[in-house]
């Protein structure tokens, strides 16, 4: 399979191709590591390429919508963007494609079905990372019934939804007794405000909770967080989280299993797979993205999906050989 | 000499703009080139200062009556997704309704929305005699949150593609979405200038008491003016929804104090009564070129934040000295004796 | 005979508080009916904990209301005093809140002070100058000290430890619930400004300025001084909330609170604070700030989603400021008072 | 000769085009009272500004004690021992009346903790000086406006003032209040504290003065020892010619008492404001209404104006009872009022001339789209500029340029053009030159010949008595005089009708003014 852009690069291009990376917002630790697999990418690839990094200060779709009509108007060849809303994106990048810019977005699946994008990069296959987190909160809880209860970012984003919904699949057909306390999964925005009054309701509505799963990193990490202030041991978390963030309550306790992929890999490959493009090159079924657990990334219509769950529990690498040097 | 003085004070603003504008784009020239004023970044920029620039006229015009309205970026996302539950076939069948009936639709209800957030706001400041600015924050909270249990937070994604078209279509060159905000700054721009409306306006922010004991309906005024933002608002929305093909609650709330700024730094008293859309204009461009050429020298964002508030204050700074100069020139500048050439025939006596 | 509300606070209740008391109390009922574990020590416990960075920047909204501003640069000043003075702790190594909580009220007094300053010699409206201010700080602070979070980890040992510090704690089957450090404090905080308040002559000012700053002015009150100690003492205030903000959700986030500047206004506005100047009481923006801390975390409660907090608290805001200003548009039209706006 | 305590040397200032002070010499010394008089504007309450410091002038200086004081700094004013009790109070209304009073004190002995019950203690001392009773805890927005009078001065009296400034403190009080004012003021200059009393109320200047200052149009005329002074060398001095405006004398009509009068009003009453008042207005008649600040004429005209909904009583309009509720209402019908308060309610002061004359006539300069005629504007505007005199033609200058009078004028004019049926004139001549004035008064004349119906509002015996053909005396709310046109042309009328105005209960005869018995 091939995806729907048309390089229009080729070996034919002058001077350096220009790479821009659009975060969802500049300066928080995840991108910043993203950062640092773009600027990687810009140093091993520095003959041909100049990569950069440029975001909006607040998670406002309107002003990736302005960085990106800035960069088509600067004709850079490819644009690597993780949107705040990839619906909102979806005209703007249109654009940019029919001017023959090479656009690769990274969770963003639902534009893979539209013209906006060449191709889609996903870290890992979304019910993949639903199911490990199922199985580790029955691993965590160490018997087969209870009730666990769900948080996301919000009940529309694409992502937290498949891996919650995969999880909660996965638990009806192999844990039946493991029942999920509301139909809907919590939302909370994002915010660490709104993740910490959630953490604090949810305990109070539901004394006899045995689980969490959580695919927002603020819902994990502040739910494990009030845990400790309140000292209850009964509940398992297993989540979305960072090292940076989850590590010390994994290394307390506080935390059973957190899930992740590296947000620097993801800034590479997106970007190695734009050169690719932009090169001329055939995007087969696989596809080698140059770093690790991306070398071969497989490729489905026009979604590219590496293989690179991190998964972290306290007694097993690679949590344990990170030994509180967490990278991002 | 006086004259020269009062016609300064009523232009002024906008020339030092109109310099400022023309000193950046030979800044411009100099430092980035050609590549700047290309036609692919002139499209861009203009599409860029579309919606923005008519919340900005917006925010303007209630300024003008010494207001300010904190409402203007709920009232477009508001209207906005009114209009987008339309295009995503939520209340009318996409499969057996035409598109360019959905989309009259559409548009018909953002109007809608925007002109009764629009008269809701008129109505609490001038019958509830509820200060602007409090009134206004008020209803952006609650206009947000009906935005948010419309919708549970979530995008509204537009299925009639006919309708994203607008965002991206071109007339001669220039961007369809430019021309809608062009064609309101020069209809806001007459009607202040050449009607009664805008003459009101113009006397109410600069005395509304005197405004009220002249006979003029001042609180229908006040109902109205607002009730034109909230119309401007669901303009603004459409080519949000058309550039995003979607609508959703949180789609760009930074413009609100960036549309504050721009009215400010357009010359615009905050207390009301002055003010001219060709400033506001000027103003526009100027941080629309700043912007992009930031964008384009990969200036981080929090630099563009410092930058935007340091020309604020700056910009303050300067008018404060600039007045204080003024005065000074008026103090210096002795009148004759008494009321001046009074014709009447007084027998005046020394003492 | 007084009534008890006489008794203890040697005035009239208003009827923004007592509209509010009922409110807050109907609604602690009906949430008590869905949920009656909601009726707790625990609730209590965990609104102090929660509402406290909340409640310290409210007084100080109130303190400038009350002089007659509108300072929307605080959330900014809070953060940026406490960003600071972690990032200088670790250029010193001292790693106690002896050391951080003076310097960060230290730079919010600094930062208020400035805003000040442009106020008094701008002479624009004190929305327009704390705008720009805000952006100048963030900005600055930005580029000067970086963005990056410390997540519980990373952060000063003793500011996460003062965060979890409780005077008292209950331990139930479900858990331990504290009585959280910051009780002492925020009473501290309200006790020490009302006594400014109302107690001395610069407090007495400030509500002589806010009244009329004209007539203040020439019976003498210095006007600048005023100033200096209304966006001065906000400015420690916030400093104080922005540790204590940090230290409650045990997280470093040098951009956190944006766009928090106007629901704190809300709150203190919805306790009968007058943007006019010259009126507003503390009890009256602890109501305010206690109901909006209540619809952010308890409509769960209700089986309602948290979609709805900015409806509810909307709506009772615009009530709230119907109430008042119809009040106030009815004795102007009694009285014959034409105002502007 | 000790040092005076007062001395001003050269003080200028300039307030847009108007010049309030030019060139005031000024010497007072210690325990003396200077009254200073002049007409209305003629830069008194200006003087006292600067003096305390409210004001920064634009030249000169003022020495307190011989030590130079800085410019535009109250707080050294006061350190100094200058107190002034202002022509607007400057009082803190949503304050109690005990710390309105102790508020200065306080600030001046850099008191830090304030106390409710020291604040109250201070605060009855302070009346007690004046014996006098108030409620120390009401808050000082419900005071009349006598009582708000008495807060000011027991402010000042408080701080040990060696200087205090009085402008206008009498205005707002009847007889009996200013008696024990006076007396007030008397005992202080026994303790050796100099007054400087401001008073249009000459009968006042001549009982407490020891020298009399004169300012006319921001000059000063000169210092007088009281004795050298009569009431009419004063009035001369203060206008700068003799008064003797011509009295309106009304034309009999063919249609008196066969149309019914333009505006009749019968036992209108509003809460608090005003009771049972009742009277009429013929075509050509200029109906004076006149008593103390504070007697409710404004509140009146603002009823006639819908601008204050009355709660009991009727108004007709040529017969017809009518109900004015807006502004607009009262324009629809040709009413037009020139409000007391110019620069608030009458002008837009960073507007031009032009703007300022069309903004009661917009209605009728557009066409059906709502565009204005510019054109036409500029017409109407000229023709009002030139029919009311205004110095300057320019209609495009700034109406903050003009003079008082000036700007009085283009107020006029922008209601004269609206062609009213009847002209509320509230204070019109407030703050303007004598020049300006007497145009004023020709103009409302002529209006009157030609049939305009005329309210003219006025606490300036002299004006009313020239200008107006019949006479309403108000006091706190109520009618207690009506004069009639036979009893106005009679000798002496001016000084019966400041009788009647400072002493309102007082019944008063116009023939003998013997005293009658006295009114509830
Ligand atoms: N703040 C001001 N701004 C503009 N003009 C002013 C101001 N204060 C005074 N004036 C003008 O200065 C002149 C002198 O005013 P001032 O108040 O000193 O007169 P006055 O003698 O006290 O009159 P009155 O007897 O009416 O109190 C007037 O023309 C007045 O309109
Ligand atoms: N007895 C009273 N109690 C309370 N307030 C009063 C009383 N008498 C007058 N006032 C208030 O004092 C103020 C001054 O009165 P106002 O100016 O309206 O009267 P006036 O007769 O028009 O006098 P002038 O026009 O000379 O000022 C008004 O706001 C009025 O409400
Ligand atoms: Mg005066
Ligand atoms: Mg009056």
């Amino acid at each position: 399979t091939t995806g729907g852009g048309t390089p229009t690069g080729g070996a034919s291009h002058e001077g350096k191709y220009k790479i821009a990376t659009i975060p969802k917002i500049d300066g928080i630790t995840w991108f910043d590591d993203m950062k640092r697999g773009v600027n990687q990418f810009n140093t091993d690839f520095g003959s041909e390429v100049e990569a950069w990094q440029i975001g909006p200060d607040s998670e406002d779709a309107a002003k990736q919508v302005q960085i990106i009509e800035d960069l088509i108007a600067q004709n850079v060849d490819a644009i690597v963007v993780v949107p705040n809303d990839p619906l909102a994106l979806e005209p703007v990048l249109t654009k940019a494609r029919q001017q023959g810019i090479v656009v690769i977005s990274h969770e963003g699946p639902a534009l893979a079905d539209t013209e906006a994008v060449d191709y889609d990069l996903e870290a890992f296959s979304n019910d993949a990372f639903g199911e490990l987190m199922g199985r580790k909160l029955v691993e965590g809880m160490g018997k087969d019934s209870g009730t666990f209860v769900g948080e996301v970012g919000s009940l529309t984003s694409e992502t937290h939804m498949a891996w919650y919904n995969a999880a909660v699949k996965w638990l009806a057909e192999n844990y039946p007794n493991i029942k999920p306390v509301q139909a809907q999964p919590y939302e909370d925005a994002n915010d660490d405000a709104k993740a910490r009054s959630n953490a604090i309701e949810i305990l109070k509505k539901y004394p006899k909770l045995d689980g969490m799963i959580s695919c927002s990193v603020s819902a994990g990490s502040n739910m494990a967080q009030v845990l400790k202030e309140k000292k209850i041991k009964t509940v398992t978390l297993s989540q979305l989280t960072l090292p940076s963030v989850g590590g010390p309550y994994i290394e307390e306790g506080w935390i059973y299993s957190g899930q992740a992929w590296e947000p620097a890999g993801a800034g590479y490959a997106g970007n190695m797979l734009a050169l690719r493009i932009l090169k001329g090159e055939k995007i087969d079924s696989t596809v080698d993205l140059k770093w690790d657990n991306y070398t071969a990334s497989k490729v489905d219509g026009k979604i590219v999906i590496g293989d690179a769950i991190l998964q972290f529990q306290k007694g097993e690498d690679p949590f344990d050989s990170w030994n509180g040097k967490w990278p991002f | 000499m006086q004259a020269i003085l009062d016609r300064f004070k009523g232009h002024g603003h906008v020339s030092v703009l109109a310099g400022a504008n023309i000193v950046v784009l030979v800044l411009l020239a100099i430092g980035l080139g050609s590549s700047f004023f290309s036609m692919n970044n002139m499209q861009s920029m203009m599409t860029q200062v579309a919606e923005f620039g008519l919340l900005a006229v917006a925010m303007s015009l209630a300024m003008l009556t010494g207001g300010i309205d904190l409402s203007i970026v709920a009232t477009a996302v508001l209207a906005g997704i009114v209009g987008a539950e339309f295009l995503t076939g939520k209340v009318v069948d996409l499969a057996t309704t035409p598109a360019p009936v959905v989309m009259a639709m559409a548009v018909a209800a953002m109007l809608i929305t925007g002109l009764l957030c629009g008269l809701f706001n008129g109505l609490l400041i001038a019958k509830a005699s509820i200060p602007p600015i409090l009134a206004t924050l008020a209803t952006s909270i609650f206009y947000t949150g009906v935005g948010t249990v419309m919708t549970g937070g979530a995008s509204v994604p537009v299925k009639v593609k006919e309708f994203f078209k607008l965002g991206t279509v071109t007339v001669a060159n220039i961007p369809m979405v430019f021309l809608i905000t062009v064609i309101a700054f020069v209809v806001v721009g007459m009607m202040l200038r050449w009607t009664r409306t805008g003459r009101r306006i113009y006397l109410y922010g600069e005395n509304a008491i005197a405004l009220r004991f002249s006979g003029a309906r001042h609180e229908r005024l006040v109902i109205l003016t607002y009730a034109i933002v909230g119309l401007i608002c669901a303009l603004a929305a459409m080519i949000m929804v058309s550039r995003t093909a979607s609508a959703r609650v949180g789609y760009g709330e930074a413009y609100l104090l960036q549309a504050i700024l721009v009215v400010v730094l357009a010359g615009f008293d905050p207390f009301g009564g002055r003010g001219r859309v060709s400033g506001l204009a000027l103003s526009l461009i100027l941080l629309q070129l700043l912007s992009s050429a930031f964008t384009i020298m990969r200036f981080g964002p929090y630099m563009k934040v410092f930058i935007w508030g340091a020309m604020l204050l700056a910009v303050m700074l300067v008018t404060r000295i600039m007045a204080g100069f003024m005065e000074r020139r008026e103090r210096a500048h002795v009148a004759p004796p008494g009321s001046g050439g009074s014709p009447a025939v007084v027998e005046a006596v020394s003492a | 005979m007084k009534s008890p509300f006489r008794a203890v606070f040697h005035r009239r209740s208003t009827p923004v508080e007592r509209y509010l008391t009922l409110l807050i109390i109907g609604y602690a009922i009906l949430v008590t009916s869905q949920n009656p574990r909601f009726f707790s020590l625990e609730t209590v416990f965990d609104l102090v904990h929660e509402g406290a960075p909340t409640m310290i920047l409210a007084v100080g909204v109130l303190l400038v209301l009350v002089s007659g501003g509108i300072d929307v640069s605080f959330p900014v000043v809070a953060i940026t005093s406490a960003y600071m003075s972690i990032k200088l702790m670790w250029a010193f190594g001292l790693d106690t809140m002896a050391f951080m909580l003076p310097v960060s009220i230290l730079f919010g007094t600094i930062l208020g002070l400035i805003n000040a300053l442009l106020i008094h010699f701008l002479r624009l409206p004190t929305l327009i100058v704390t705008l720009g201010t805000m952006a100048v700080y963030r900005g600055l602070m930005a580029v000067l000290l970086g963005t990056s979070q410390y997540p519980v980890a990373q952060m000063p040992k003793s500011l996460a430890e003062f965060g979890l510090l409780d005077i008292v704690s209950v331990t139930r089957p479900e858990g331990v619930y504290g009585l959280s450090i910051f009780l002492p404090i925020v009473a501290a905080v309200m006790a020490l400004t009302w006594f400014l308040l109302y107690h001395t002559m610069i407090g007495r000012s400030v509500f002589a300025m806010g009244s009329d700053p004209e007539a203040a002015s020439r019976i003498g009150v210095n006007i600048l001084r005023t100033r200096l100690f209304v966006y001065g003492y906000t400015g420690a205030l916030a400093g104080l909330a922005g540790l204590i903000y940090y230290a409650a959700v045990q997280n470093v986030d040098p951009v956190a609170l944006s766009g928090f500047e106007l629901m704190v206004i809300a709150a203190v506005v919805i306790g009968g604070a007058k943007l006019t100047g010259g009126e507003g009481t503390i009890l009256g923006t602890f109501l305010g700030v206690l109901l909006f801390q209540l619809f952010q975390t308890t409509l769960v409660q209700l089986g309602l989603a948290s979609t709805w907090a900015s409806f509810f608290f909307g709506a009772v805001l615009l009530a709230s400021l119907a109430m008042i200003y119809i009040r106030q548009r009815r004795a102007d039209q009694r009285n014959l008072v034409f105002r502007v706006g | 000769m000790s040092v005076p305590i007062l001395e001003a040397r050269n003080l200028s200032i300039s307030f847009g085009g108007v010049d309030a002070l030019v060139d005031v010499d000024l010497t007072i010394n210690q325990g003396e009272i200077r009254c200073l008089v002049g007409e209305n504007g003629s830069g008194k309450s200006t003087f006292v500004k600067i003096a305390s410091g409210v004001y920064r002038q634009n030249a000169g200086t003022v020495a307190i004690d011989g030590v130079d004081m800085p410019s535009g700094d109250p707080g050294a004013a006061i350190a100094a021992g200058v107190q002034v009790v202002f022509q607007d109070l400057a009082l803190f209304g949503g304050l109690s009346v005990a710390e309105n009073i102790a508020f200065s004190y306080m600030l001046e002995n850099r008191t830090r903790q304030v106390s409710m019950t020291k604040m109250s203690e201070l605060a009855q001392q302070a009346l007690d000086m004046m014996e006098v009773r108030l409620d120390l805890e009401a808050p000082v927005s419900n005071l009349s406006m006598a009582n708000k009078q008495l807060v000011a001065i027991a402010r000042a009296l408080l701080l040990d003032a060696r200087l205090i400034f009085m402008d206008e403190p009498t205005a707002a009080l009847t007889r009996k209040e200013v008696n024990r004012l006076l007396e007030v003021v008397e005992g202080l200059k026994a303790k050796g504290i100099s007054i400087v009393f401001i008073s249009h109320k000459l009968d006042e200047v001549f009982r407490i003065a020891d020298t009399i200052t004169i300012f006319r149009d921001g000059h000063k005329v000169g210092d007088f020892e009281a004795g050298e002074l009569t009431q009419s060398d004063l009035t001369f001095h203060m206008t700068g010619r003799r008064v003797e405006y011509p009295a309106y004398q009304r034309t009999p009509r063919d249609t008196d008492g066969v149309t019914p009068p333009v505006l009749e009003v019968r036992e209108l009453a509003d809460r608090g404001h005003f009771s049972d008042v009742s009277f009429a207005i013929r075509p050509g008649d200029v109906l004076g209404l006149t008593g103390l600040l504070g007697a409710g004429r404004t509140e009146i005209a603002l009823s006639l104006f819908g601008l204050n909904a009355p709660s009991h009583g009727e108004v007709l309009l040529d017969g017809e009872p009518v109900h004015i509720r807006t502004p607009q209402d009262a324009v629809g019908r040709g009413i037009a009022l020139v409000s007391e308060n110019r620069q608030v309610e009458g002008l837009f002061m960073e507007q031009t001339i032009g703007h300022n004359i069309s903004s009661t006539r917009l209605d009728t300069l557009v066409n059906r789209l709502g565009i204005l005629n510019l054109h036409r504007e500029r017409e109407l505007a000229q023709s009002a500029v030139a029919q009311m005199g205004v110095n300057n033609r320019n209609i495009d200058t700034l109406v903050g340029r003009l003079s008082g009078g000036n700007a009085q004028k283009v107020v006029i004019g922008k209601w004269i053009l609206t062609d009213p049926k009847l002209l509320i004139l509230d204070s019109p001549t407030v703050g303007i030159d004598v020049g300006s004035k007497a145009e004023i008064y020709e103009k409302i004349q002529q209006l009157a010949d030609d049939g305009m119906s005329i309210l003219f509002i006025s606490d300036e015996p002299e004006e009313i008595a020239a200008n107006c053909n019949r006479i309403v005396v108000m006091y706190e709310g109520a009618i207690v005089n009506v004069v009639s046109e036979e009893e106005r042309n009679q000798p002496n009328f001016v000084e019966v009708l400041s009788q009647m105005i400072s002493e309102p209960t007082t019944r008063v005869e116009v023939d003998s003014a013997a005293q009658g018995g006295s009114q509830a």
